[in-house]
Formats: C-alpha cells, structure tokens, sequence
C-alpha cells in the first residue's frame, strides 16, 4: 500500500532567487505508474529528492505509504552514484538486505549483459554499463516506491527495450508505485499509466493526462504515436515541452 | 599525435623497479662524499656509521630501547588515529559539534608539546600510561584536523545514495565513507608516524630511563653523532619496513579502482 | 627493614661514579637508581614523586618552597663553570672579552653568566653590551668553540674540563668569580634535592646515606683503584679528560657546611635576584628559610 | 516524512553562533574547577595565569619574544608550504620521480627533529637562518607527503578535460589542481602551524637567544608553569586569529560552491 | 584543412581480457559531419579520447590536420565534466583564448537560456542545465574539430532541437569537423553528412553510410523517417543497433 501524498507550499534553494516549486500537490495512488515530463531544469529531481527523503528543506509534508513504516525506496539516480571503490556486483550487493538471495543479482546482470562484467570496477566501465548497474541496484532491492531519474540515456535502443520490458515485467508481478522523469513522450506514453507535465519556475502541473492505452497494445508503435499526436492536439499547453 | 610503443613502456617499469635501489645508493653516495670533505666529526661516514650501528645492535642496547620506543609507538598510533578518525569525521559531519569543539581543537593543537607532557607526568606520576598519554595529546588533535577536512570533502552524491538505501551506519563508514577518506588516511598515517616519532623523543627525554630519546640525548651531550645517526638509521629501517609491509601494499589496493 | 631511597640519576653525571663507589651493603638504608635523561626530567621526576632524591640547586629549592612545596637542599657538590679559550687566544682576561664573540650555555639566567657580568662591572665593562653573544646548548657551545665561531665559551664544568683536556684554556671559574665578588666561602652549587618530610621521617637512613656519599667521594678522590671502576662511567676514553675531569669533581668537595657558607649562599641569592631583574629567583626577596637541610 | 519548519532552524543557527564563545567558557571553567581542585603549583587557575600574561606583555617581554618566534613561523611556514606543495605535486604526478625520492622521503620524515636540528647548528653555525632551515627541514616532508596523497587523488575527468582544451600549466595548477587540493592544504596548514609552533620551541632552545622556545626553556627550568601557561595562551590566541582572519574565510570560500 | 586519418590496429585496456578496439581505420574528410551509432560499450568513448589525445595506450596512428599545428578540440564529454569550483561563467571563460571577446558567452548563454544561471556554481544547477553548459564550452573554442559523445541527452526535446539547430548553424558558418556520438538514429539522420555504425567486442564499422537528404530538408521529419525505414529495411546488419 504506497500511496504517495504530495505537498510542497514552497521549496527554495538556499540563496535562490525564486522557489523552484510553489503550491505542488500531487497524489500517486497505490502501484501507479507516473512518467514525470518537464523541461531541464524544471525541479524534477528536487522533487524526487524530497520524495526520497534526501531533501528536507521545504515547507509541506510528503506522506509515503502507510504511517509506521518507512517503505523501501529504489533510486535511480540522474548519474549512477555507484561507488567506484566496489566491483559491480559488490555495489549490487551492497544495497540488498542479508535475507535475499545473491540468484536475484545473477539473473539481473545476464539480463542487462553484464555478467562479464561483474567485477569490474565502474570506472573501468562505460557510462551506459554504469548506468544499467544503477538500474539493476535499483530493481533489486524490491522497492516499494521506485524513483526513476531519466533511467535510459545512454543506452542504446536494443538495450533500452528490453530494460523497459523488464521494468514493466517486475513491475507487473510485485506492484509498486513508479515514478519515472524522461524528456521522451513516446516512452513515456509505452509505460505510464498517467502523465504528469511540469512547468517551470516555480514548477507546478499543466496536466495530468490517464494514458488509455491498454496495457496489451503498448507495445504497438502506430496505437503510441496515434495518442502522441492526439496530446500535442488536445493539450497545446504541453507542446512548449516537447 | 604520437605512438606509443609497448616495449619502451615495458623498459621504462623495468628502470621504474630498480628506482629505489638506486635512490638509496644515490643517497649513501652523497653523503660519503660530502663526509670525506668535510672530514669533521660532526659528519661522520656511512662506514664509520655503519660500524657504529652493528656495535649497538650486537651489545643488544640498540634493539632494546628502540623496542622500548616502538612499543609506545605502535600503542599510542594506535589510539590516536582509531579516537582521531572517530572524532575527525564526527565534527566533519556535524556542524554544531564542531563549532563547540573548534577552539578546544586549536587549543590542544598548539599546546607546546612540553607544556603537556611535563603537565602529564607530573599529574600522572613517571608511568608508562602517562608517557604515551602524553603522546595521544600532541598527535590526536592532528590526526582530527585531516580527517575533519576529508569529511567536509565528502561526495555528497554517494552519500545521499548511502541514505535512501539505507546503508546502516557502519555499511556506511565502511563503504562509503572510509574509502573516501583513505588519501587522508595515509596522509595522516605517514606524518603522523613522523609526528609520534619526535614526540615520543620528547617524552622519553623527559620521563623514561629507557627508549631512543633517553639514549639519543645521552649521545647529544657526548656529541657523538655517529651514534645518533646509528639509531636514526634505525628507527627509518623500521618505518621503512612498515611502509613496504603495510602502507605501500594499502597504497596499491587504493589504486586498483582507479583509472 | 631497610630505607629504599629512590635516586633520580642522570647518566654519565658525577652521582652515577659517586653511588657505583658506594659500600654494596650498608645498614639501614638500600639504593633504587632511576636513570633520568637530563636534569629537567630529574625535577620531573621528583615532583611527580617517582624518586625521592634528585640533585639540583639550592635556587630553584627556594623557589619552590616560595611556592608552598616542602622542598629542601643538602650540599654535594661545588663545582661550576668555566669560561674557557683556545690556547692561542689573545684573551687572557675579562677586559680582552670587549667584542668579541662569546659562546654562553644555557641561557640568560644561567646563573655563571649572570655572575660573570656582575663581576665584569665590577671592572667598568658592560659585558652584555660589549660582547656578542651566543647562547645555546652546551654540546652546541663546545662545538662552536672548537670550529671558531666563538671566540670564548662560558659553559659548565664537564664540557669546560672536556675542552681544557684538549688544550683549550681556562680564564675564570665560577669559584674565581664568586671570589672576585668577594665571596671567599666555597658555596655548593648543587646538592641532593628532597622533600623535608620524607627525610625527617627517614633522618638516620638519609644521614647515612650522605655519610656514605661522602666517603664515596674520598674513596674516588684518593684511592686509584677505586677511579679505576668507575671509569667506565665518564664515557670518556682519552686518559687526559679523565684525569681532568677527576681532579675537577674533587676540587668541587663540599668539606664546611655552616652557617657562614648558608650566609655566603643568601648573599648570592640576593645577589641573583638583582641580577636575573627576579626571574631566576622568583618573587621571594630572600632564600627561603628551611632552603637548606638541617638534621636537627 | 517530517517537516522542517524555518523557525527552528534559525532558533538553531543562532544557537551555533554562540557556540564557540560557550565552548571556551567551559573550557575556561573546567580548568578552574580542576586547578582548585588539585591545588597545586604544577596547574595555576585561569586567573593566576592571566595576572601573569597580563604581566609579560606590559613588560614588552611577552611581545618580544612572541614576535621573534612568528617571524620565524612566518618563514619557515611559508617556504615549507610553497616548497612542499611543488614537490608533493610532482611526485604525486610523475612515478619515476616518486620511486627515486621515495626513499629520501621516508628518511627525512623520520629524522628526528633533534638530529636535524643540531646537525644545521653544527654546520651552518647558531645562525637564524640555520634555525629556520632546521625548521623546514622537519616540517617540508609532512607537506610533502599530503600534497602528494591529494594528488594522487585528483579525478582524471577534470585533468583530461583540462588537457583537452589545452590548459597552460599555471591554469591548470590554479583552476584544476589546486581547489582539489584545498582539503590537503587545509588540514597541512592547520597540523602544520601546529607541528612548526613543536619544532621552533626546540629549534630555540638549542640554539637561539630569543624566541618562545627560549623563553619555555627558561620558565621549564624554574618549573614556573604559570608562566609557560601564559605563553602558550599568547601563542594559541595568535593562532586562533590566524585561524579567524585567513583560514576560516578560507574554509567557507571552499564550501560556497558546494551542495 | 581538419581531415582525420584514423588506424588503430589495437587498443586494449591494461588487465582487460580482449582488445577493445581492433584494425580499426576510418578517415573523416575536412568539415565533414559524422554520426558514430553503437551499442553501450562497444568503444565509442575510447575512439573519441584517443583522437582527442587524451589517451595515448594504443598501437596505430591518428593523424589530425595538417603535421605541425594542433587541431583545436572541443570536446563534450559523456558527463559535463566542469569544474564544480568556478560558475557557470568562468568555466566557459576559462576555455576561451585571451584575445576571443566575451560576447561570444553571452550570446551562447542567452541562446541556452542560462544567462540568469551563470554565476551559480555547476553543482546547484540540474544536471541538463550542466549538459548545456558544456555544450557551450566546446562550441566557444571555436574548434577545428568537435568531439561530441551524446550531447543532448538530459534535454529536453524543445532545447535539444534549439541546440541541435545551433550546432548546424555554427557548423555551417565555420566548417569544421565533428564527429558526433549518438544512439538516436533520427537524431543522426538529421545531423550527419556520414553515419558510422559500429559494431562491438572489438569494435569495427559494420555500416559506413552517406546520408543523401539534402540540408534543406532536414527539417522534414517525414524525410526522415522515410529514410529510417529504408535504412532498417537495406542493411539488417544495422538493425541489431536499434
Ligand atoms: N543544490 C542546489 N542549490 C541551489 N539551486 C539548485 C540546487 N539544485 C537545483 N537547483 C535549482 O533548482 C532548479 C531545478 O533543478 P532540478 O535539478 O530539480 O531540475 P530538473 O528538473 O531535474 O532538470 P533536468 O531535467 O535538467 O535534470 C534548477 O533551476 C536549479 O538551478
Ligand atoms: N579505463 C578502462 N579500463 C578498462 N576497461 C575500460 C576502461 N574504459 C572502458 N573500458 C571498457 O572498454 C569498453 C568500451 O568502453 P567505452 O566507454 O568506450 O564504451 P562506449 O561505446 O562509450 O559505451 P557507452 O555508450 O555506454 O558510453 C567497455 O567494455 C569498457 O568495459
Ligand atoms: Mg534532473
Ligand atoms: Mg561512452
């Protein structure tokens, strides 16, 4: 039961001129899948540092879940934040709790074609395969409320499609509520069951659109770019961001 | 732009390897030379003070007081640098604490290191307890300085990282933190081994009837500086064994995630 | 049962040959050396009460009973510094000392140096003025001498022995100087330093035990073979400083210690005090009563 | 989640501003409960120790002497500094280099003060400038050896960067390196000050007319702790407005642009 | 007269178990605009630092322009790569040649919209706004070639086209090489004279295509997605990439 309860009346950065965002409310309902698009520089990531618990400086209140029990949060950081004192799998191993078995890592790491890479350190690693350690860090802690910071850059499209699948996979057999910033309007549309788009100093929601796609057909290019072209119609106020 | 061609690069580590052989040899080179010019007692040779040097050792009064003195040494390094990492990266990380602490940490910084070690003593009473607590006073506000600035340098990235997943507080100073630390590490660790080195000279001098301090001055008022050198020599031997068997081998493990 | 007397000792100093000539057994009292580095460590040691007996002077015992400590002074020995020149030195008295380099040990309140300028004005010199001085570590001082970067060193009596063995000349000893101030009595300069306390509650032992000193230094001072043992202890090979620095130790016997020689010794105090402008005296205008040990 | 509300926090900054005052209050208080508890002439109370002070300073001695041991702080600081960070950085950069002088490092480090010390009397004479050059002899190593643990840590992206768009040497020593460095410098600066202020009291003592280490010695031998007390306060106070006036506006200058 | 002749017949990382490059030639003609696409991992990043000279652990040999001057780089790299200790504004200046004057920022950083950001320190700025910041950097050098290793990820679409529009005009005002990593394939139609695809574990082209729509209608996006389409359908070698 993660339900998420937003209320930011103003988050300013010390010394900022203006409040990077003013008057947010905002409520993910239990396993909602959330694409986040905004222009660079919008407050994205600040508001999922304050969602994460990182951020306190802001006047409101964030309710995650049920009152007693802090959920488990997966971070996918907007760069990889591994640490660069630790192979691979030790940075995968790290974030996992003692009863989980190591078979979880094993299977992420085929997947993402890093088995042979394992225990490397990430600075001998190209920035896309630090970006799927991150990725797999991420999933692998079973989150409860899964924070995803412009996951894909990086990758190429092969690798981007089936992380995507996999995403959709786990998110399909344990639900858990997904928060997913990106700057593309197709991939958002493919996985989100809802849009939200933000606009900029002080960031506040345009619009907040249920994608109808069917689960079944999101995989279809023609039924995504059909309901991308209709967005740009129907919301002219969201075609400055795209 | 140009070629770089493995062989040359493979001479090149091989000339590396043999560097600080030579360095030594270098060294002992100059020194004889400049010995035999000056020709004073006040410089003596590295034969006459190698001679020097084997003597002491076979009268076992040489591998005695050092002994003596690397025991307090080992003992108050120790204590030193485990209470100064734990306060060191305490005041980094906590603002109000630190603006407490600062000027008590000034204080006990300049405090002339006679000025606490007559003060212990005299407190203490001429035991060993106070001689090397005497000690841990002059290194450990040192030893917090660094790491205190090593913690201010945090990444804070990794640390945020660190907290929401939430790495408990030792997984955190062990993977997180101390790694970070460790250039500061053995910053302190190597001046640090220096540092307790003069100290501990001090201290012997004025409290203990044993150690290379109390041997040391008994040769300043001699003038009998082969003698001096002999034991310097190897007090360095020994430091130099630490560095080979331990810090080096730290050094190299550092090194290994690096580009 | 036997009084252990715990002796701060420095290495390769005049107490270490006086106790290795003492009787090995003796009635009522037993020796627990403690070897001390340097004469600081001595008065820490004594303060902190890990021996009960150093040798010191009687100056800093009367400071300290100022200061409320129950300190005081037994004689030992008379012995002080010398000024000393190379052989060839166009200096042969204090007058020819007027710019030239002078190598002092210790420091300004060295008290032979303090008393040197005393007597020098005595003359109409202002030594302080007229030289150019150095101060630094004795070791340092002899050092200077010996490469001519001083012309005349003021030092203490080991290195001013060391020196003369090696033909370096003597001017003027701390008892010429005294002399020259017209202190005729042969005042101790350092003595066994102990608490009043202890000895009173120890009086025979430690009466004993200073019996015993001295005729470990009559032992030392007459009779060759008993030399002979303690030799090892000057850790000075030439034969020459040897036997200079024998016959320096037995020139500083202490043999008349009354109330004439506590006078003479108050006088200097003052003497001192005027001198160091109080700082090496301390506040007290006059030594303090009970600075010097009665047995009574 | 909580909220932060902007009250508490300025209730808590205002708190930490009077921090440091509070914290010399107690330490201040501590050492009056102390020296009237032990009642003893080895430790003064604050006021005794002030007369004193006050005392020295109207005399002009205080002054003198405390001026004399800072000029010599100030140069030797300041040589040991410019001279260590230059080396530490090309021995952090360059391998072969820092094989060869490895070695010589590791010795120097671990020469005792007292050694060096006596050996640049002996051979340059008891001049001032073989005072100070015993004094950066002991302290370059130290430099030396953090300087050179910083760099080696300095992050190869920047220095690529740098290199790729062709940054002079100064530029990239003044833009790139050098703000890296600023913890190791910070914390060299700090222990550094610190360990000059325990060699120069030697350096004096053995070989000077003037200066604190001279004046220690002078005290040490009458045993007069107040005096000694009120030295070290005279030396800690200058240090502290070191601290004040260039290290600490230093410290926030490094922090303004981080997170 | 910035042509490159690239001949690289081994570069292997130290303790790696095979080379990461191998016989690899490629020649870039003077003021050409070239797309390299690859998989994540296959070497693109080690091509562009060893012709940025940044690393010399190769056999073979790069020769950039003419023998005895060297070739003004710029290079945005995979991650920002400022100094966190100068503003905005200084890490542009630092780049700049003393006799270039500093209209040439203020116009870039109008144009990226970061004029009001750029006395803020590159750690209180999102991490687009970063991204643009070291698009400034290389384009302010003026260079004779241009490294660029996926620019515009972080961007948001309207910015990134800004940008990409930008880079043309200045490419076309001042020909220059580039050479311009990527994994977006309509991204590199849009832009490249050539696209390089490559392939990996070692690298080596597999596909070296002239893209043939005229730079007027690069603007089309129906062009090019017709020339996608017929790009997946000629060469199902490609196709793997993306
Ligand atoms: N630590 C900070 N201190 C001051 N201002 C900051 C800080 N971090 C971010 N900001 C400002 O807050 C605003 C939002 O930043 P944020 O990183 O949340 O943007 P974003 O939406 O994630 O952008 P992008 O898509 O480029 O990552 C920016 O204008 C930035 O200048
Ligand atoms: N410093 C290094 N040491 C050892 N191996 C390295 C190093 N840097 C990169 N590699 C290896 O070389 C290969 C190519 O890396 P490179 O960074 O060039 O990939 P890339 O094509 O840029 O990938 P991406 O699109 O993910 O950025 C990778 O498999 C990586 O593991
Ligand atoms: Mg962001
Ligand atoms: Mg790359």
């Amino acid at each position: 039961m993660t339900d998420v309860q937003i209320t930011i009346t103003n988050k300013t950065y010390p010394n900022a001129l203006q409040p990077t965002i003013k008057d947010l409310q905002l409520s993910l309902t239990s396993n909602e899948f959330i694409c986040l698009v905004g222009a660079s520089g919008c407050g994205k990531t600040t508001l999922l540092n304050c969602l994460a618990g990182l951020d306190k400086q802001y006047d409101g209140e964030i309710c995650v879940g049920q009152q007693h029990t802090t959920p488990k949060i997966g971070y996918i950081f907007q760069n990889p934040r591994l640490l660069p004192w630790r192979t691979v799998r030790e940075n995968i191993e790290l974030v996992l709790e003692p009863n989980q078995p190591p078979s979880v890592i094993d299977a992420l790491l085929d997947f993402m074609q890093l088995t042979q890479a394992q225990h490397e350190y990430p600075e001998r690693l190209s920035v896309g395969m630090n970006r799927r350690v991150a990725i797999i860090r991420a999933f692998a802690v079973n989150p409860d409320l899964l924070l995803m910071d412009e996951p894909f850059v990086s990758l190429d499209p092969p690798t981007a499609r089936d992380v995507r699948r996999l995403l959709l996979q786990l998110w399909q057999q344990r639900p858990h509520t997904v928060l997913f910033v990106t700057h593309d309007l197709r991939e958002a549309i493919t996985l989100a069951d809802r849009l939200i788009f933000l606009a900029s100093t002080p960031m506040q929601v345009i619009s907040d659109i249920v994608v109808p796609i069917p689960r079944m057909q999101r995989h279809d290019e023609a039924a995504i770019e059909g309901f991308r072209q209709q967005l740009l119609n129907d919301y002219p106020a969201i075609k400055q961001l795209l | 732009m140009e070629t770089m061609c493995y062989f040359k690069a493979k001479l090149i580590m091989t000339i590396n390897k043999y560097l600080p052989t030579l360095s030594l040899l270098i060294f002992l080179a100059v020194w004889q030379g400049v010995a035999s010019y000056l020709h004073s007692n006040t410089l003596p040779t590295p034969q006459v003070v190698a001679i020097v040097f084997w003597q002491a050792i076979v009268s076992g009064q040489l591998p005695y007081h050092l002994g003596a003195t690397l025991l307090r040494l080992v003992v108050s390094f120790s204590i030193s640098m485990l209470l100064g990492c734990a306060i060191g990266i305490v005041l980094g990380r906590n603002k109000a604490l630190n603006a407490f602490f600062d000027n008590w940490l000034v204080i006990f910084l300049n405090v002339p290191a006679l000025v606490t070690i007559i003060l212990c003593y005299v407190w203490f009473g001429l035991v060993e307890s106070a001689a090397i607590l005497a000690v841990v006073i002059n290194k450990l506000p040192n030893v917090i300085v660094t790491i205190r600035e090593g913690t201010r340098a945090l990444d804070t990235d990794l640390m945020d990282m660190a907290r929401c997943y939430h790495f408990s507080k030792t997984k955190t100073l062990r993977h997180v933190i101390l790694p970070q630390l460790q250039p500061f590490l053995m910053g302190a660790t190597r001046s640090g081994l220096a540092l307790i080195w003069k100290i501990i000279l001090v201290v012997e001098l004025l409290g203990r009837s044993n150690g290379m301090g109390y041997q040391l001055h008994l040769f300043f008022q001699m003038f009998d500086v082969a003698s001096i050198l002999a034991y310097t020599i190897a007090f360095v031997a020994v430091i130099q064994l630490i560095e080979l068997l331990i810090l080096k081998p730290l050094d190299k493990q550092a090194l290994r995630w690096r580009r | 049962e036997k009084t252990t007397i715990r002796i701060g000792v420095q290495a390769a100093g005049t107490v270490e040959w006086e106790l290795s000539a003492f009787p090995t057994e003796s009635a009522d009292f037993q020796i627990e050396v403690h070897p001390v580095a340097t004469a600081e460590a001595g008065k820490i040691a004594l303060q902190s009460g890990a021996v009960d007996m150093i040798v010191s002077d009687w100056i800093w015992v009367s400071s300290l009973r100022a200061q409320g400590e129950d300190f005081t002074f037994y004689p030992y020995s008379s012995t002080a510094g010398a000024l000393v020149v190379p052989e060839k030195s166009m200096i042969h008295s204090l007058k020819d000392l007027n710019g030239k380099h002078l190598g002092i040990a210790g420091g300004e309140l060295d008290k032979n140096w303090l008393l040197l300028q005393a007597l020098a004005q005595k003359e109409g010199i202002y030594l302080n003025k007229s030289v150019e001085k150095t101060f630094g570590a004795p070791p340092l001082i002899s050092e200077q001498l010996k490469q001519n970067r001083v012309d005349a060193a003021l030092t203490y009596w080991h290195f001013a022995a060391k020196l003369e063995a090696v033909g370096y000349r003597q001017i003027i000893d701390g008892r010429g100087i005294l002399k020259g101030l017209g202190i005729e009595e042969n005042v101790p300069s350092l003595g066994y330093v102990f608490k009043q306390s202890w000895a009173s509650s120890h009086s025979a032992a430690v009466a004993n035990f200073f019996k015993a000193s001295s005729l470990a230094k009559k032992s030392l001072c007459t009779d060759d073979t008993a030399w002979q043992k303690v030799i090892s202890l000057t850790k000075v090979d030439e034969a020459a400083t040897q036997t200079l620095l024998r016959k320096r130790y037995c020139e500083g016997g202490v043999e008349q210690w009354g109330d004439k020689e506590q006078q003479a010794a108050a006088r200097i105090y003052t003497l001192l005090k005027t001198l160091s402008n109080s700082q090496l005296t301390g506040k007290s205008d006059t030594l303090q009563a009970g600075t010097f040990w009665s047995n009574k």
